[in-house]
């Protein structure tokens, strides 16, 4: 047992901390610290900069960039990345569609994807969610029907994160019929420029252009784009959920933003009532960090599926990003009634709203991170069947 | 106690909710068309004295318009201009209030109560806006943030520091000297960042006087906290409305969600955070005759539950409404954008309760 | 619309609250402030008091002591009654079975029973809930079998609050089966000195004997203590829970509870978090006055069952009270740590037990709040089901 | 950082669990009986150095063995006596203090601190207990309240104030002028209030001295602090699960109430609380050896979420029980108590958030 850091965490925590700060530019890290979303360009910048420290991908395999750091290590680099205003390696290429493609994946489609999907030189976008499919992913409709060297796809993929941005996205679809529901799903590998794919924003009460619907019409996707085989796309999402989870808790996010509460609410700070909602918020994020290492440092094989009690950091997590959103919508006080945005925001490059937009913005966005990702009501689901063991007889 | 609307109470409230009702129906619909509608249907004269040119309703009535306000998602500044300057005018009264007054009523005239400053959060009472009068006008010099209902065509009610003490200074927003920066709100409205550098007004433009001023707009922002919590009460009951409709039709697993016990009692909490805000909604109205300072005590504690009850309502229905709550196309997310703007408006839960507490309740 | 009380009803509680403190010994209402339970013989005492100045049953028939008081009214003499910390009149004597009674009862019945229980000269203990038939009623089975002019009875009543204290036991009693659950179901009114019953106790965590089990072995009730007819069990019970419940929210409990927070906690007062504390009760108590009232003034014909918004009531009040007894418990610090009480209790008179070790067993018997009297779960599922129409598809 | 207990640790935990569920089996057996239990087993050793005849163990020693017999609910006063008291004797040295604690170590001398006063809620650094030396010996008078672990035979460490400082003195209990009431705890154990009229003990019985004692005394309860929050853990885990078992097996409704989501996630939050309240409790066990006003602030934290957790895991465990967990026999409500108990002890959730707070944190 060793209950706190070791000197050689400590020393890798610094190095880590030093490197980001001196070689990620200052203004995206500002951007990042006031919550303003940022060029794409930005961010494939700093991943780059991540990528030539190895501290894009550490957790894949040695052969591919990735780094035999342990788990606590590899959670210490995610907090600091957070911590830093970083922009975090875009989780769908490093956290999931990477690990996927290294595990099942043919050596070809590995050659060809891993190295730019490490360094964001291809940006991938993940379409599982459709609608009538959120929670209750086995439900999926989209198909694709094999025609030789082809499959062709038709259907509708929604909530899908930066597909505006994104150059190919990864799709599970349904291959076959019969059985269980979550059989006859594969798991296919999509160019979003093929013709017959058309991305629909979906604007959101923050103001933003995160969202997007995209809809695929008679879309001839080539074979070797399955990854593994037709039908086991089931187990390859359930590998992917197993993934990386180091950064589960956003414990580097939430320490941002408190920082940021510092920062901004100024008198606030002597108020008794503002002063405790703080200092609850500290005590919870100093348990979340302990728990993230807790769960993070009890290794799983990624072939046993997610740890449930990764729902804790998940609800944990975004509750205190939530917590932290509201205080720094409330140290705004009246300033917040003239920091609303455009209906409309403006593309990238972010520009037009000031400081107290992005916080405003934030609080509404914030909302996500209990509805994302399996909502909250599904994280607690897990907690009381997986690792209480409860309603199974039921 | 009887908390039955009488017969003409319901005829109002049956009134306005259809021209409320309206009026969303059609949100790019001219808003001088809809502030003639109000004026039309009497609700700019309804809280006003038959004296001054009012309909003399009363605050019950008031609190019935506002909640049909909320449950519309009002979009005109009404209560802005008529329910907090309106009534301030009203109260202050004398030559050059009453005439504004009777403006506003008329519909020719929108006024609208610059209160708050940068940098003071919601103090209104010791402004940094300082005036001077020289036998033949006043010299306006300093900032006003978040001026809600206010645009360029509006006559402000300006607070503002001599060495007497606080006047109130009625300063055209066309005036030279006054420059007005128009924001878009967190609810998609609009609220005027205000600067006077050196704006001359004539000295008839004073409104009150210093020994009346600071209870006056304390009175004056009671009654408006009194109908911002009508109007959140009227838009959280519509948004739970939306959200038990979302439960009843969205399935998940082969069932509607609305028949898993998590989500019913979560709904239940909801319903029962509602009720305690329309219950202290009532109280503050109640309160509002009452001596200033059980009336100030009475109206910050029913903001602060009110407020209270509209984070958790606000956020609730968004997470009952997964990822359709976050577009902006869905109304449940400009329901609880409004709400938020609300629970800031005229203070936040915070500074109601150290006003409860500085009361020694 | 009148939304604050009328001269008349201000000058109502006025003369409540003086006749109240005027005729109610002030030992008696020391005590109940002091959290203390009563000897029986005080409660009996104050019962009759309260009888002789009409506050015992105003919600009854004018011809059984009823008056013709407005519900608002009839809320208010809750209120100060509480208030003033004069004991409630027995809720199962004056709420439940007393309206019952002169609903459903016979002549016979209602000229035995109703005058001794509005003066508490006859003690009546409620036999609804069963092991195994808690908040699921209908699935209860104590038998009643009809031999000639008597049933016999056996079986089993649990959670029977002053059973040890009470002359008769009304009981929901199985006497036919088949059909749904809720038929079959019969309501008899017991002796509880009939040869066959025998009370135990149940110890409570908090240090108290309230609560008993009330077994009954082949005991002979007479035909002529069944209430109305056989069968009608099912409906007489849910008109009993229609009934009476102007001080449903305990406000003038809860306020009581905080007014003696503010004259223990002393220093604490001037703690922001305490103090915060404090305050947002005082606001929730204020909002549940009102919605009491609220509840109260839509007057409902006890046929109509209860209303469903009672339910908020029960949820908030019981709430409240929980709330204060921790503010309690709290405002004792140190003092709390030497403030316990004997396993088993001594029997009344209440005696050993200082004024803090009150507050202790306070803290712990405050949980049943939101457990008896259908718990707040069941509360719940009744605002979503019956107020917002939740799940009636599924 | 590791979290794995070693081989050593593992055989540890697994022997104090099978001893203290022993223990706990036989609720009425013989209090001797079971000290010389925890002597045999080295428990009474395990936190001193071995140069002071203990065993060496370290901090996580500790805190495996305060969850086991949280778990168990432990009867004897063991925390009280050597995590407190003895702790404090290790730490003051000096002839008396290792006296007293080799003593305690080998069984045959309870030690107590009498750290509270009547009225002073959780202050002790500032007693109104007063005492006086003469050259002879010290005279002590003054009132002490809630001493855990004190019987009759018990030697009193308690803090005094003198011209000087704060003193510690070794009172034995049995000294004329000391008067002892032994009273019930919530939880059904005993606690002494402690009166001392003019009562005289040697000059010798003075431990520590008065420029360390405040530090010294501060170490020791936060020690005692960390180690409370270790025995609360396992008294929620315990009680988690006992409601786990008891949704599994109670039906209503015709199936198990485990069934029934909002439950199912009260559960979960429970877990939630518990698995929190377990990392502050890691967090104040790997600050105790920090710097003085680091570890105070580490550990304030932890007692303030730990006992918040513990205040809702024990009424959630009750409510979720029903009418069963009321009945003083059924283990949940035990456990009830158990907690709050220890919410309680050495500060509740206000006082911890306090220090947290004046720390500037």
């Amino acid at each position: 047992m060793e209950l706190g850091f070791t000197e050689d965490e400590r020393r890798f925590r610094a190095e880590v901390r030093r490197t980001l700060i001196e070689q990620v530019p200052e203004r995206i890290r500002q951007a990042v610290r006031e919550e303003k979303p940022l060029p794409r360009a930005w961010m494939v910048e700093a991943q780059r900069i991540l990528n030539r420290n190895g501290y894009a991908v550490p957790h894949w395999p040695i052969a591919w960039g990735g780094r035999d750091w342990s788990a606590v290590k590899r959670a210490i680099l995610a907090e600091e990345i957070d911590r830093a205003g970083v922009p975090k390696p875009l989780p769908f290429n490093v956290a999931l569609i990477g690990p996927v493609i290294a595990a099942f994946g043919s050596e070809a489609q590995k050659r060809r994807f891993l190295p730019p999907i490490a360094n964001l030189d291809l940006w991938f976008c993940q379409g599982f969610s459709e609608p009538g499919a959120g929670s209750d992913l086995a439900s999926l409709r989209m198909a694709a029907v094999r025609e030789g060297d082809h499959y062709r796809v038709s259907g509708q993929k929604i909530w899908t994160t930066y597909a505006h941005k994104a150059d190919w996205i990864f799709c599970l679809v349904r291959t076959g019929q019969g059985g269980r529901k979550h059989e006859g799903i594969s798991f296919l590998l999509i160019d979003l420029r093929t013709p017959g794919i058309e991305i629909r924003p979906i604007r959101t009460i923050d103001g933003y252009h995160h969202l997007n619907e995209v809809f695929f019409d008679d879309v001839r996707v080539p074979v070797e784009n399955l990854v593994g085989e037709e039908g086991k796309g089931w187990d390859y999402a359930r590998y992917l959920l197993g993934q990386e989870r180091t950064s589960m808790g956003n414990v580097g996010f939430s320490r941002r933003r408190l920082d940021r509460v510092r920062e901004l609410a100024g008198p606030l700070l002597d108020d008794p009532g503002y002063r405790r909602r703080l200092t609850w918020a500290e005590i919870e994020l100093k348990a979340l960090e302990i728990t993230q290492m807790r769960v993070v440092a009890n290794e799983r094989p990624p072939s046993a599926g997610p740890d449930p009690k990764t729902s804790i950091l998940k609800v944990k997590g975004g509750e205190l990003l939530q917590t932290a959103a509201g205080l720094l919508l409330d140290a705004l006080g009246p300033e917040a009634l003239t920091a609303g945005f455009p209906q409309a925001a403006a593309e990238e490059p972010f520009q037009g709203h000031d400081a107290r937009s992005a916080l405003v913005s934030a609080y509404f966005s914030s909302r996500k991170y209990s509805i994302f990702g399996g909502a909250n009501e599904i994280q607690r689901n897990i907690l009381a069947k997986a690792v209480l063991g409860l309603g199974k007889a039921a | 106690m009887n908390f039955e609307p009488d017969e003409e109470q319901r005829l109002l409230a049956a009134s306005v909710a259809r021209l409320f009702e309206d009026h969303g129906a059609q949100p790019s619909a001219d808003p001088v068309r809809q502030w003639r509608d109000y004026r039309d249907m009497g609700l700019l004269g309804l809280p006003f004295a038959e004296a001054n040119g009012g309909h003399g309703g009363r605050f019950e009535d008031v609190m019935l318009v506002m909640e049909a306000y909320g449950r519309a998602l009002g979009q005109v500044p009404y209560p802005a201009v008529a329910l907090l300057a309106g009534r301030l005018l009203e109260a202050a009264g004398g030559p050059t209030a009453q005439a504004l007054l009777a403006e506003m009523i008329a519909g020719t005239k929108r006024v609208a109560l610059a209160l708050y400053e940068p940098g003071r959060r919601y103090r209104w009472d010791d402004p940094a806006t300082a005036a001077e009068c020289d036998g033949e006008g006043w010299t306006l010099t300093g900032a006003k943030i978040a001026v809600l209902g206010a645009d360029r065509e509006t006559v402000l009610l300006c607070p503002a520091t001599t060495a007497e003490g606080l006047r109130l200074l009625a300063v055209p927003a066309g005036t030279a000297g006054v420059a007005m920066e128009m924001l878009p709100t967190p609810d998609g409205r609009q609220a005027a960042n205000v600067r006077c550098d050196d704006a001359r007004i004539p000295a008839a433009a004073e409104i009150g006087d210093p020994a009346r001023n600071p209870a006056l707009i304390a009175a004056a922002v009671d009654g408006a906290i009194a109908a911002a919590c009508a109007e959140m009460v009227g838009a959280m009951e519509r948004l739970l409305g939306l959200t038990v409709d979302y439960l009843g039709v969205r399935r998940q697993f082969g069932v509607a969600i609305g028949s898993f016990q998590a989500l019913q009692h979560r709904a239940a909490d909801m319903l029962m955070a509602i009720e305690q805000a329309r219950s202290m909604t009532i109280h503050a109205v109640a309160m509002l005759d009452a001596p200033a300072a059980e009336r100030t005590v009475a109206v910050a504690a029913a903001k602060a539950l009110v407020n209270r009850s509209s984070r958790f309502v606000g956020q609730q229905a968004i997470q009952l409404h997964g990822g359709m709550g976050l577009t902006a196309e869905y109304p449940a997310g400009r329901y609880f954008q409004r709400l938020t703007v609300l629970e800031n408006l005229f203070g936040d839960t915070g500074h109601h309760l150290d006003i409860v507490e500085r009361a020694g309740v």
